[in-house]
């Protein structure tokens, strides 16, 4: 038994190394789409201080919307752009209808009314675009191919370069736009965002929509791979542990969290997986964050909390 | 206005810390209970079926993670779980030992979910915040899990569904499908007043006190004396227990039987909804909020009908959903205090009519 | 002000050569001093000498990386504050830190907890030994309501009471630990003349009906001269002067410490 | 209860006993004190007392001698009456907001040898007394806060002195009943100071059989039972307190409570709920004038709502109470009205329970009277005194006439003399004013009249009405009868004037100082966005001075309507740029005004009113809050007044 838990598994990996490279890397993959879902979430809690448990419902929300407009024969490029129209339209309402009025309640109404919204997006959704289960091709490419006997597939490597150049994207308009700035600032201090000159609401708005996009972005990558169905939603609860793993305000961190996590659930997965019969990956990436957090309680990237009295 | 507080003086601390302190608040509390025995008579099978077990079992469950959450400061999103855990060992329990009376094996699966929270309540100690929320979730996952996989706890039928076999209680039928709605609302009700009872024994004593000082400012607590470990993790236990009691009633008492799906993440948060819509830190408000969170839906489902209007099932579904989001979302906004609070700013003005201060 | 402080004892608490630093930074270098049984010993100094510190150095909330503390004869090992409290240790906080969701009267039951033996099953059933021990405690924190004039507030929420006020409830929420050792970290702050001079007045009485000994950080050096027995300077983590309020006051060092010349 | 008490309970002390044997389970004395009121019962009293009473004797307390009693309403202070009658010292209380210096010359004037204090403040008093030439020979005290570094040799706890008294009692077993057994019902029981509008104190001496008499015929006269709550709240040293929170208690055996501090009566009085309760007329003012204020803020609704009831209540109220007939209509609106105002209004203010309410001491306004009773409340009025042991008329209940005091109480006997003053005889009758000879010759006749001081009649149907103090009472230089007091008691009835001074014996005309009242006044400019920086600021206002105007314009209609006293209508007035304070001494610690001190003190005013000017100068000497003296200035207005001719309501008549 202990045998089979502990020291099989290692010799299957290198017994079979290409094997375990494949593994390893389509762990990789996964954890970008991981972590593409943690950056919204990410984004929303460094500047709003909102816990958005809704982040998930807006990746089936703006696959939907996309889904939904091509299947009336609007082309690809259009429907894109009026999908991104359409999450900054929900992100100004958003802020219009409930976070206006929450202002200074505690994170876990916050939390709370976000969960609420999840449900209204997902109600508004399925009403909106129907709930059977849709496929999503914006064109991009699927073929497999090999590279030094290791299996890939054009699409996952797709699917990480987009995430690549999001997060590169990002990156540039949070160190060199005024925007992007006064987002950081807000993070840290809300008054000092406020002599930034930018009003909390403007900043609000912007950090909703850069999430909507960002949701997008995960939407087509998870929607092509998988249809675009309400489970899509589910895959927030996926991104709370690359959260607690990489810290809640961490860019970086949801990034370097979500490889972990995606390599972490995908090799436990098939070498431990059969051995307690399978279906880990329910639990596994939260013991394994939980596990993380018991030594590390700020995350990876979080600092270090002095208390002072 | 209804009150009549002049004379009603206190000459021990006994009297000035009951938990009604005023007379008329006794006497609503005492027609309240009364009223609520009597129940039985008036409602129908769907009503006691589908509204008033759920409501009172709901209302349990909801009282024990506001222990946790709302007097400690725990935020919990593992609920479900730890119900699960009451659910599935009540029905190991009294499958494989049939002679212990079930309300009995009700408090064992309680002390089982209870020992399951305890260890999940283990990371509190370092961890805080949302980063324990996100944790608490492990234990929601890990627990549908392992009941699942492991077909001891459901002593490998096929279908790993768990069933309410019959059981009796000085003769009567109290569970199982032979058991009558009324006798499981009774059964119900009986549960939740004794343990809403003890509840508030609890949080207005000592032990209450640890966990609001806590809850409010833990340095501050431990700088005092409070053992920040000890009282978290007594929450952690107290709370899975109440749980735990309140899953077995579920499948015993209201579903008769279950998988771990009925125990899923949709109703952790459901169970949140109510601690936080009915009020953090009021067993009254656990109440209120069970019954809000337990009536919207309903009244969601009939409203269509009542007022004519249909519309295709799905349709119907999905704008139920959003409904009860917006509902939601509004009653954070307007009183994010819940709805304790209103409840007590309601009883502030009547002492105080005619008077507005 | 000082009558009758002949009862002045032995040591109850000595620090020798305490050392604290965060990562780089010295909080507090080579500080020694000892508090005598019932004196009231104020600690002042310039911002960010390290007096707050001190006082967590002593409750256990920090722990120094050198240095001895002897507390009631014994050399203290690394304790947690919650062990600290339980040796007879309590203090109030600077900046107020008091259960803001619950009532005076229930802040100050917190500081009885230690008192409290019962377990939480008694308590469950709230019944006989249960209840005889909440209704002793009980009078003990009405006692000491009494004692601190909060009694038209017992039932406030302290979360809506004045400062002065709640910077009172917090001073009786120490006090109902029945401390040996009393710890106030600035007790005056922000108070206005009338609330100062009750606070001193409340200081004083705490100092001569319970004998209890008190260590506090003040800023008004008109209220360390009239209530204290003896004064510790600290400047920059270091101890520059210690003795009777009238030595302190001619000491060259504390002057320039005061005035910042000799940095 | 009978009226009749057997012979040989004609002490209070033995009263006492007999309580603790008919009644020793139920309670006799409470006081809130650490959160809850701390019970006693009439065998823990007795026991107490007892204690006590062998304490004292054991310091050298002996028949005869005085002890003061100086401090709020505390059991404690309650019992030293009855331990230090118990061995036949004379209790002699004092006023506890009285300086060191008045409680002097009571002091020595008594003779007091002992004091029985409250706290550290009352201490701190008594030490500087003693400090003069060895007053006082021992000093007890109930509170030892902030006392430990005290070591004076004639300081003793309250604690102290009861176990000694113990061991006392142990070593000379029957010391006490023997004791208790000396006093009858002739000796004095107690010695109480009148302030007295001018000139020293005189001390009252009661004796047993007056206060016993009296406090019987009071319960007798009201059926006061057992169940009885009562709150002892106003000065032990007035002779109402003593009656009812003692006197009656240790008769009916009901339960006195006392307040927490006199800070917290009002909320003291909402828990209590008493069922019997007294109060002079500034307490009942002041209460509606809150009521007035708070309901002011209430939203429009509500106010609508309460002003309708309140008009309700006005129509039928009165007479609901008085079980008069009153049409059935009338009859389910106040049933409405109680349900949603009258009923929480006596919830809030603690009156749900009283059953019987009484003011005395001065006249209090028709309005203030006609709204406690329509709301439900049995207020009723007494005229009494001190010399009377308190009773000499009270309202019967249904008989209430609301400018009257009601019908001779039982055992009492009134006559006027030729003048219209009214003079009273009954069993309360006061045995003498302490060491004056003179005064008590000059106040009682030898066959026991007592001359009241008060001008007044009885009407036909038999009730006194009071008109004013006898010997203000004067004429105009045109002849026309002028009653100061009652032009005073007319103003104040107005909820924004606090005090008048009316002016006119041998003058030309009548003339008034006004004080405003700073809470109504105050709440008044609050809501209408009026800005002062100041008491004399707002009361210089012009719209305040102009709604003053108007008032007394009132009030002339009034005097107009009154054959006698039409007269002497208000022509001139002023609005003082001070309230006047019983520490400067223009009030009695009982807050009555010192008319000719005051005349005195402000003669300048006075002159004014009574020349051509319209506006006058003044700079007042005044003391502080803290104690301090200061000098304040002000320009004052003084203002005409319309007064209204007489003649035509009785030309209409003929």
């Amino acid at each position: 038994m202990l045998y089979n838990f502990l020291i099989a598994p290692f010799l299957d990996m290198a017994g079979s190394p290409v094997f375990f490279a494949e593994v390893v890397i389509s762990g990789l993959l996964t954890g970008v789409m991981y972590s593409l879902v943690a950056l919204g979430f990410v984004l929303i809690f460094k500047a709003s201080g909102v816990f958005n448990f809704a982040q998930g419902v807006m990746v089936l929300f703006a696959a939907l919307t996309l889904v939904g407009l091509m299947e009336r024969g609007v082309p690809v490029w259009l429907a894109l752009i009026l999908t991104v129209a359409v999450m900054t339209a929900l992100a100004f309402a958003i802020e219009r209808i409930m976070l206006r009025h929450l202002v200074n309640q505690e994170g876990i109404i916050l939390f709370m009314a976000t969960i609420g919204l999840s449900y209204v997006l997902q109600g508004l959704g399925e009403t909106l675009w129907g709930s059977n289960v849709k496929r999503l091709d914006v064109g991009i490419p699927n073929a497999s191919f090999e590279i030094g006997g290791i299996l890939l597939n054009e699409f996952d490597l797709f699917a990480a370069a987009s995430g690549a150049v999001l997060v590169t994207v990002l990156a540039v308009f949070f160190h060199y736009t005024r925007i992007g700035r006064a987002l950081r600032a807000v993070a840290d201090d809300h008054q000092a965002a406020l002599s930034v000159g930018i009003p909390l609401k403007h900043i609000w708005i912007i950090v909703w929509s850069v999430a909507g996009v960002v949701g997008l972005v995960a939407g087509i990558m998870w929607g092509a791979k998988s249809g675009v169905q309400f489970s899509l939603s589910l895959i927030a609860l996926k991104a709370l542990p690359v959260l607690i793993l990489g810290g809640f305000t961490s860019v970086p961190g949801a990034i370097v969290g979500g490889l972990i996590i995606g390599v972490g659930e995908k090799v436990a997965e098939i070498y431990w997986g059969p051995l307690v019969g399978g279906a880990i990956e329910t639990w596994f990436a939260y013991m394994l964050a939980l596990a993380f957090l018991v030594f590390r309680p700020q995350g990876l990237f979080g600092e270090r909390i002095i208390e002072r009295v | 206005m209804i009150y009549r507080e002049a004379g009603q003086f206190k000459t021990s601390y006994a009297g000035d810390q009951r938990v009604f302190p005023i007379l008329q608040d006794r006497w609503c509390v005492a027609a309240a209970i009364l009223f609520a025995y009597a129940i039985p008579l008036l409602a129908n099978e769907y009503w006691l079926q589908a509204v008033l077990i759920p409501f009172l079992i709901f209302a349990l469950a909801a009282i024990g993670l506001n222990l946790l959450t709302g007097y400690c400061g725990q935020v919990s999103l593992g609920t479900g779980g730890f119900m699960a855990v009451g659910g599935y060992m009540t029905y190991k329990i009294t499958t494989n030992i049939p002679d212990i009376n079930i309300i009995v094996v009700f408090l064992i699966a309680g002390l089982c979910a209870a020992l399951v929270g305890l260890v999940f309540g283990l990371p509190s100690l370092r961890i805080k915040g949302f980063y324990l929320a996100v944790a608490t979730l492990a234990a929601q996952f890990f627990i549908g899990w392992i009941l699942n996989k492991v077909g001891w706890f459901y002593n490998y039928n096929a279908s790993g569904t768990i069933t309410a076999p019959p059981r009796e209680m000085f003769g009567i039928v109290v569970t199982g499908p032979h058991a009558s709605a009324e006798v499981r609302y009774l059964v119900a009700l009986s549960l939740v007043i004794v343990f809403a009872l003890v509840a508030k024994n609890l949080v207005r004593g000592k032990v209450g006190r640890a966990w609001m000082a806590i809850r409010d400012k833990d340095i501050a607590a431990e700088i005092i004396g409070i053992r920040p470990l000890q009282t978290k993790l007594l929450a952690f236990t107290i709370s899975s227990f109440y749980c735990g009691v309140a899953g077995a009633m579920t499948v015993f008492l209201w579903l008769g039987s279950a998988e771990t799906e009925a125990f899923d993440i949709f109703l952790s948060f459901n169970i949140l909804f109510m601690v936080i819509i009915g009020g953090l830190g009021s067993i009254l408000g656990s109440f209120l909020g069970a019954a809000f969170i337990t009536l919207v839906p309903v009244f969601l489902t009939n409203a269509p009908l009542m007022i004519g209007l249909s519309m295709p099932i799905d349709m119907q579904k999905h704008i139920e959903v959003m409904l009860f989001g917006s509902l939601i979302i509004f009653f954070l906004i307007v009183e994010p205090n819940g709805l304790a609070r209103l409840w007590q700013i309601t009883k502030e003005k009547l002492r105080l009519w005619p008077f507005p201060y | 002000m000082t009558q009758a402080r002949e009862r002045i004892g032995d040591t109850l608490l000595a620090l020798e050569n305490v050392n604290l630093a965060f990562g780089g930074v010295r909080a507090l270098s080579d500080v020694s001093f000892e508090i005598r049984e019932h004196e009231i010993l104020a600690i002042i100094g310039p911002n960010g000498a390290g007096k707050s510190s001190m006082l967590n150095v002593i409750n256990g909330f920090y722990h120094p990386q050198e240095g001895a503390i002897t507390y009631k004869g014994k050399k203290r090992k690394q304790m947690r504050p919650h062990e600290a409290a339980a040796t007879g240790i309590a203090r109030t906080f600077q900046n107020i830190a008091l259960f803001r969701g619950m009532s005076t009267l229930d802040n100050i039951m917190t500081g009885r907890l230690l008192k409290m033996r019962r377990n939480f099953l008694w308590q469950a059933l709230y019944w006989g030994p249960a209840v005889r021990e909440e209704m002793e405690h009980r009078e003990a924190a009405e006692r000491i309501i009494d004692f601190l004039e909060i009694q038209s507030i017992r039932k406030t929420p302290v979360g809506r009471l004045p400062y002065g006020l709640q910077k009172r409830v917090e001073l009786g929420r120490a006090l109902a630990a029945e401390p040996d050792l009393l710890l106030l970290d600035e007790p005056m702050a922000g108070m206005n003349v009338e609330e100062k001079e009750d606070m001193c007045r409340f200081i004083l009485d705490v100092s001569d009906e319970f004998g209890t000994t008190i260590a506090l950080i003040e800023h008004d050096m008109g209220v360390v001269m009239d209530i204290s027995d003896r004064v510790v300077v600290l400047d920059y983590g270091r101890k520059i002067a210690d003795g009777t309020p009238d030595e302190v006051r001619g000491n060259a060092a504390v002057i320039d410490a005061y005035l910042g010349v000799s940095h | 209860m009978s009226s009749a008490t057997p012979e040989n309970l004609d002490t209070f002390p033995k009263l006492c006993a007999d309580q603790a044997a008919k009644n020793g389970g139920r309670p006799a004395i409470r006081e809130k004190n650490f959160g809850i009121w701390q019970t006693w019962t009439w065998a823990q009293v007795a026991a107490e007392v007892r204690a006590l009473a062998c304490g004292l004797a054991a310091l050298g307390l002996k028949r005869g001698d005085k002890i003061a009693i100086v401090g709020d309403n505390r059991p404690r202070l309650y019992w030293t009456m009855t331990a230090a009658q118990a061995i036949g010292a004379i209790p002699v209380p004092l006023y506890q907001d009285s300086a060191a210096k008045e409680m002097t010359f009571v002091i020595d004037h008594a003779e007091v040898r002992f004091a029985m204090v409250e706290d550290q403040e009352q201490v701190d008093k008594m030490i500087e007394i003693r400090s003069g030439d060895g007053r006082l020979d021992q000093v007890i005290y109930d509170d030892a806060r902030g006392m430990r570094h005290y070591n004076h040799d004639f300081l003793h706890s309250f604690d102290d002195v009861q176990a000694a008294g113990r061991e006392f009692d142990t070593a000379n077993a029957g010391f006490y009943e023997a004791e208790v057994a000396k006093g009858t019902g002739t000796d004095t029981a107690i010695i109480l100071y009148t302030s007295g509008t001018t000139g020293q104190p005189k001390g009252v001496v009661l004796s047993f059989d007056n206060l016993v008499r009296s406090a019987a015929n009071g319960i007798a006269f009201d059926n006061l039972c057992l169940d009885e709550e009562v709150l002892a709240y106003l000065p032990m040293a007035w002779v109402g307190d003593h009656l009812f929170s003692f006197g009656q208690s240790y008769l009916a055996g009901f339960c006195v409570s006392c307040p927490e501090s006199s800070d917290t009566v009002l909320h003291d009085l909402r828990e209590l709920g008493p069922t019997y309760f007294f109060a002079p007329p500034r307490i009942f003012e002041n209460i509606l004038t809150t009521v007035m204020i708070r309901m002011e803020d209430a939203g429009w609704v509500k106010r609508r709502m309460f002003h309708y009831f309140m008009s309700v209540a006005k129509r039928c109220g009165s007479d609901i109470l008085d079980r008069k007939p009153v049409p059935l209509a009338n009859r389910l609106l106040y049933a409405i009205g109680d349900l949603l105002v009258y009923g929480p209004l006596r919830n809030t203010l603690g009156f749900s329970r009283v059953r019987l309410a009484y003011t005395a001491g001065e006249a209090i306004g028709p309005e203030i009277f006609a709204f406690y009773r329509s709301t439900g409340i049995n207020l009723k009025q007494l005229y009494g005194s001190t010399e009377a042991s308190v009773y000499i008329t009270m309202q019967p209940d249904g008989e209430i006439l609301p400018d009257t005091v009601g019908r001779p109480a039982p055992e009492v006997e009134i006559k006027f003399t030729d003048s219209g003053e009214v003079m009273f005889r009954s069993p309360g009758v006061f045995v003498e004013y302490y060491k004056s000879a003179e005064a008590t010759a000059a106040t009682k006749t030898n066959d026991g009249w007592v001359h009241t001081g008060d001008a007044g009649y009885l009407n036909e149907q038999g009730h006194l009405k009071i008109i004013d103090r006898a010997k203000d009472v004067g004429r105009l230089n045109n002849g026309a009868l002028f009653a100061p007091k009652y032009i005073e008691n007319k103003l104040k009835f107005f909820p924004e004037i606090k005090e008048a001074v009316a002016y006119g014996d041998q003058r030309d005309y009548c003339a008034v100082f006004v004080n405003i009242d700073l809470a109504a006044v105050g709440s008044w400019a609050e809501r209408n966005n009026v800005a002062y920086a100041s008491y004399q600021e707002l009361a210089a206002h012009p719209q305040v001075l102009a709604s003053i105007t108007r008032h007394i314009e009132a009030v002339n209609r009034d005097l107009s309507e009154d054959e006698k006293l039409a007269g002497s209508q208000i022509e001139r007035f002023l609005v003082l740029h001070k309230e006047l304070d019983a520490d400067d001494g223009e009030l009695t610690r009982t807050r009555k005004v010192r008319r000719s001190f005051v005349a005195d003190k402000y003669d300048s005013l006075v002159e004014a009113l009574y020349s051509k000017l319209d506006h006058t100068h003044v700079e007042t000497e005044m003391t502080f809050e803290d104690g301090r003296k200061g000098v304040i200035a002000a320009d004052l207005q003084i203002l005409s007044a319309k007064t209204i001719s007489s003649a035509p309501p009785l030309k209409a008549a003929s």
